[in-house]
């Protein structure tokens, strides 16, 4: 079989599996949405107050603490997914919570991974937005929290970029919750797309796996259903981003 | 070398309605071959459980064990496992069954290993032409075992046509395929893939050498006090029972055509 | 009767000097115009006095309390820029915003910011986005948003600028009749030197920071005690 | 031994491998800098005419376009790598190229997984520039080009960060190289940390082949080295941004 | 003598006609005053001029040929914006703009941009940072930017909207030493209705897009052709 081959049987492959609704893939879609979208909100709930305290409060160690959320940015997965996974595993510190390959191990996983991420991008949409607004703003009486919201309406379209960059991320990650999560899926499904049930197993790490089985067409077919399930989030994104 | 002890430690069967969880820990071959699929189904349905399987790799397997992540793992590096029980993070290390490695290469054979004598006299013809050989480099039972090849060959391979990989079985085969090396596989994942590639089964049947024992131990309950050891037992005497080991017998002969594994239980080791 | 009170306030941006030892009472409900020429400070005293900046030095005391320790203070009051912002949304959406922060109901919100549009002659324009509007259309359009929810005290910073003659009488009566009928206190910091005289009651000059005089008008405009304001009064360039 | 001394030891092995400079590490190190450097940089030299591109000109499909860009900053690194190795293995339509499991193999799917990513970012920071500063340009006889230097340095913190993003990203990045680098090594690094010599092993396909080895210490240690070296590019960066 | 003409231009945004059948010539080397009310199109005009904005109807004529055709035409005027914006960069920086971008060498930029700040009255601002400076300052400033580079045609919208009366009698100076010096044409929208008569040579009207009257300053002042814009000099309101 070509190379090309394997494309073509990949997308024959990836419709066949969306339009039979086969239980199985289901249910691991549903684990990616179910993790990254936890953890996408999460992170989003940390890291636009932290963007914000970065952009507006002026503390000791600012400068050092946007390098690290820098940094953060390009923290290896595979790395992530070990700390965690040591800290986790009963030998380790926190041993006794039990959560070792479970979906809220990987929740934490991609958690930490995308904070940085869209705290940095959000960061640089924050600073963006002119400081005379943020002052017309206090001048007819709003308070900070008034404040607020308006630097959010003005950066929104940054706001929504690093978001979607944080989710897109978060879906398309795989080393971390790789580690972290054990690719469990139950009966049935271990040895090849059948009518099993996912517990940890992600579209990212089913295409790990089925690759390292040399099953190339399926995981294809799950790369193309991960970027359709992407896309139709960022056409709707982007809807709103364009009323922006 | 450790006698598999026989399971009495059986624990009633379950009758509570939600499954209960069992974590296995094990090699990609079990996995990627689909003997699991099989194995793990029946023992489900009869104790109304739900086996947690994360496949991994040998050497990670009993890290995730050694670290009490796992009741119950199942590998194929002896020295690591004897490392592991010897250092009570493992107990009732049973044998389940085995089967060859396999030297694939080029059907051109520019090594010539198909006339060698044995495995140790394969790899230096291998050396002496400094053909491709990709090596899996990830201290699993089956890197470990080419090492030992390579050391009784009185050989430090070395050079660029050695190279090492740090990958598991499939994708080490890939590379070899792409870059017509040599390599050495277990038999399963080769012929699991032998359709997909196009190197051939060039040596094969050394029993000294190639030969690939896979164990199936529970995680001690006495360092753990957490793992489910009555039910990983459960597991162990499942495997190694007439049923366990009827269905490692049979499996793969009507995809592949042959058996991919050889039931071992109460045979002694070498 | 007095309102606030700056005393011995001072102000440096780096090492430039802004304001120095600047006193100066201002009483309730009158018209105070600041004076000066372009780059004496009257931007920065009502930044200050709107409490968008600290002093170096000095205290702000309003009804006889430290404007520190006088909680809701900068909600009673409201700044025209003198470059407005535009928030990026319609002119009503603007022109409503102190309302809404207010938690006034939508209702009166209409009724308002419906007629504070046609005070300054905007009928209408509510829809249009703001970021499109004219340069003395946005100006106007800031004054109806800093006037509309009743302030009681008023910092306008150059609110005519950018307007032709009738407009700008348009809105010096509307500021008159704030005065008059909301008592509102007014400071308005201006290079229109008649229209110091049309509104203002009474006046300061800054130069180079210094407050140099405090007068009525008729005081400024008959007798000025400093040779120099008299002499911007004239139109000449004073250093 | 417990999972906090697998941490424990990873630190000190981190030290002792830096600080011996131990050529194996120096040599992947190597890699890791040479293959995400110059996809970043590729990738930098493609999103930012793009970004700009996306801001100012108008043509039919832009929204659709900015909809794809923000897909591919999720796009699943592994389903790349698959992508671009069946293209390129020898039976695929560019086998003839003879690129499969090279460092060019790798820069190719760095840039692929990396260019959406600054686009997407720096597009948000190029539209957050007040359009009347071009205009300015523009009267006092500035051309476009000028406009889009001018545009460049008042966008420079989101600029800055949106490459810092995909400098992260790629040096973080394991799925995508794994499978079309192949994480080859030549000899003497077969068993363990020896003196061999990288060809297309970088920090993060090293830490996997440590992981799966069930060498965690290494591992952990590998993951420090790659920290530390983000986080003194970054450190760097935000020696610029704070310029800004 | 002509050295561009308006011809039948006409604009709108959305439904909203903004310049209605525009007809105008102007002079090389007269100072041109365009009045009107707020909101009546002298910016919009301008920016036409400028090239910012295409008409949606009738041409630009420039020495005789269509604008479009002309190369480097907008290198050969500048804009003042009534609301001028800065570069996030130092004084010098933002003054010496057009003069870098026109390849001077360091030396002469130096000089020129040293002579405008004197000039403008901001001599030794240059490495103050511009997004600093008062309201006043920063008008001078991007006064002394748009013209530093001698630009054959000078459009100026409001230039001293923010200066006090002597800041502007001293552009007002300046502006016609440009002229008489350089021969630059300048168009000078403005609110200030005296400034007209001290400046300008010539002066048309717009209201409500419309250009009512196009006359000379002795002309308007005197016998206004219409009498909206007589009216408009009074400083009334006219609609
Ligand atoms: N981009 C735009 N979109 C919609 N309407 C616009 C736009 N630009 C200007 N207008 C409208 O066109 C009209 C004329 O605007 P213009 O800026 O030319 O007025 P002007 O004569 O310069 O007024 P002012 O003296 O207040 O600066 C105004 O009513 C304004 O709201
Ligand atoms: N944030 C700042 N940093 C440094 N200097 C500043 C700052 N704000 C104002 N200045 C300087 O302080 C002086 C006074 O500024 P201010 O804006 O108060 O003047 P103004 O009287 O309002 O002038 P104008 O009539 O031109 O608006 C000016 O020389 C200005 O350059
Ligand atoms: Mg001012
Ligand atoms: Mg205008």
């Amino acid at each position: 079989m070509s190379g090309a081959d394997f494309l073509f049987q990949g997308i024959i492959r990836a419709f066949e599996l969306i339009f039979s609704l086969n239980p199985y893939i289901i249910s691991i879609t549903g684990v990616s949405i179910k993790v990254s979208g936890t953890a996408t909100l999460l992170a989003t709930l940390t890291a636009i107050p932290l963007a914000y305290a970065l952009a507006f409060l002026h503390f000791r160690g600012r400068q050092a603490l946007i390098a690290l959320v820098n940094t953060g940015m390009g923290l290896p997965p595979v790395f992530v997914g070990l700390f965690i996974f040591i800290m986790l595993v009963p030998a380790g510190p926190f041993g006794f919570a039990n959560k070792i390959f479970t979906p809220q191990a990987m929740i934490l996983a991609q958690y930490i991974l995308v904070t940085p991420i869209i705290t940095g991008i959000s960061l640089a949409a924050i600073k963006a937005v002119p400081k005379p607004i943020i002052e017309t703003v206090y001048t007819l009486g709003g308070s900070w929290k008034e404040a607020i919201i308006m630097t959010f309406c003005e950066a929104r379209f940054g706001i929504i970029t690093a978001i979607l960059a944080g989710l897109g991320r978060a879906l398309a990650e795989v080393g971390a919750i790789l580690i972290v999560g054990g690719n469990i899926a139950y009966t049935g499904s271990v040895g090849g797309i059948g009518e099993g049930e996912s517990y940890t197993r992600t579209l990212t790490t089913a295409i790990t796996s089925e690759t390292s089985k040399g099953d190339i067409s399926t995981s294809i077919a799950l790369g193309i259903i991960l970027i359709s399930l992407n896309l139709s989030i960022n056409l709707l994104a982007n809807f709103f981003q364009r009323r922006s | 070398v450790q006698q598999a002890p026989a399971g009495n430690t059986t624990s009633p069967t379950s009758t509570a309605s939600a499954p209960q969880d069992l974590r296995l820990a094990t090699t990609t071959s079990t996995c990627d071959t689909g003997l699991l699929d099989v194995l793990n189904k029946k023992f489900e349905d009869e104790n109304n459980v739900r086996i947690l399987t994360v496949c991994e790799g040998t050497g990670k397997s009993i890290a995730t064990g050694e670290l009490g992540a796992a009741d119950v793992v199942m590998v194929h590096a002896v020295q690591l496992e004897l490392k592991a029980v010897a250092n009570r993070s493992f107990i009732n290390r049973s044998y389940m069954m085995y089967n060859y490695f396999v030297i694939i290469g080029p059907e051109s054979d520019p090594a010539g290993i198909r006339n060698a004598s044995n495995a140790t006299d394969a790899f230096r013809r291998i050396a002496a032409k400094q053909s491709p050989f990709i090596s899996r480099g990830d201290n699993s039972g089956t890197d470990i075992m080419e090492k030992s090849i390579w050391k009784a060959a009185n050989i430090t391979p070395a050079g660029t046509w050695y190279q090492s990989v740090g990958k598991g079985m499939g994708e080490t085969i890939t590379t070899a395929d792409i870059k017509s090396g040599y390599t050495l596989s277990d038999r399963g994942t080769y012929l699991a893939m032998k359709d997909k590639i196009k190197l051939r089964l060039l040596f094969e049947s050394d029993q000294k050498y190639l030969f690939n024992p896979y164990h199936v131990m529970a995680v001690n309950p006495a360092k753990f006090p957490n793992v489910k050891y009555d039910l990983a037992m459960k597991y162990i005497n499942y495997v190694i029972s007439p049923q366990g080991q009827d269905i490692i017998r049979n499996y793969g002969k009507d995809i592949f055509g042959e058996a991919l594994f050889v039931p071992a239980a109460g045979i002694k080791e070498q | 009767m007095e309102l606030f009170r700056v005393e011995n306030v001072c102000m440096a941006f780096g090492k430039k000097d802004v304001l120095k030892n600047i006193n100066l009472g201002i009483r309730r409900g009158e018209i105070f115009a600041i004076i000066g020429p372009s780059g004496a400070g009257k931007t920065t005293l009502l930044r200050i006095l709107n409490l968008f900046e600290k002093p170096l030095c000095g205290n702000l005391i309003f009804n006889g309390l430290d404007a520190g320790k006088t909680g809701g203070l900068r909600r009673r009051m409201s700044m025209l820029f003198q470059t407005p912002v535009v928030f990026n949304a319609s002119v009503f959406d603007n022109v409503a915003y102190g309302l809404k922060v207010r938690g006034f109901d939508k209702r009166a919100i209409e009724k308002k910011v419906s007629e504070a549009l046609n005070t300054v002659g905007l009928p209408g324009m509510g829809k249009e986005k703001a970021r499109m509007l004219s340069g003395g259309e946005t100006q106007r359009m800031a004054f109806a948003r800093a006037i509309v929810y009743d302030p009681e005290i008023l910092l306008l910073d150059e609110p005519t600028s950018n307007l032709d003659p009738a407009n700008v009488a348009k809105i010096e009566e509307i500021i008159k009749r704030i005065r008059d009928e909301r008592g509102t206190t007014i400071l308005i910091a201006t290079h229109n030197i008649p229209q110091v005289r049309r509104i203002a009651d009474r006046v300061g000059v800054l130069l180079n920071g210094e407050l140099i005089e405090v007068n009525s008008i008729e005081g400024i405009f008959t007798e000025p005690e400093d040779e120099r304001s008299a002499a911007f009064i004239r139109g000449e360039m004073i250093y």
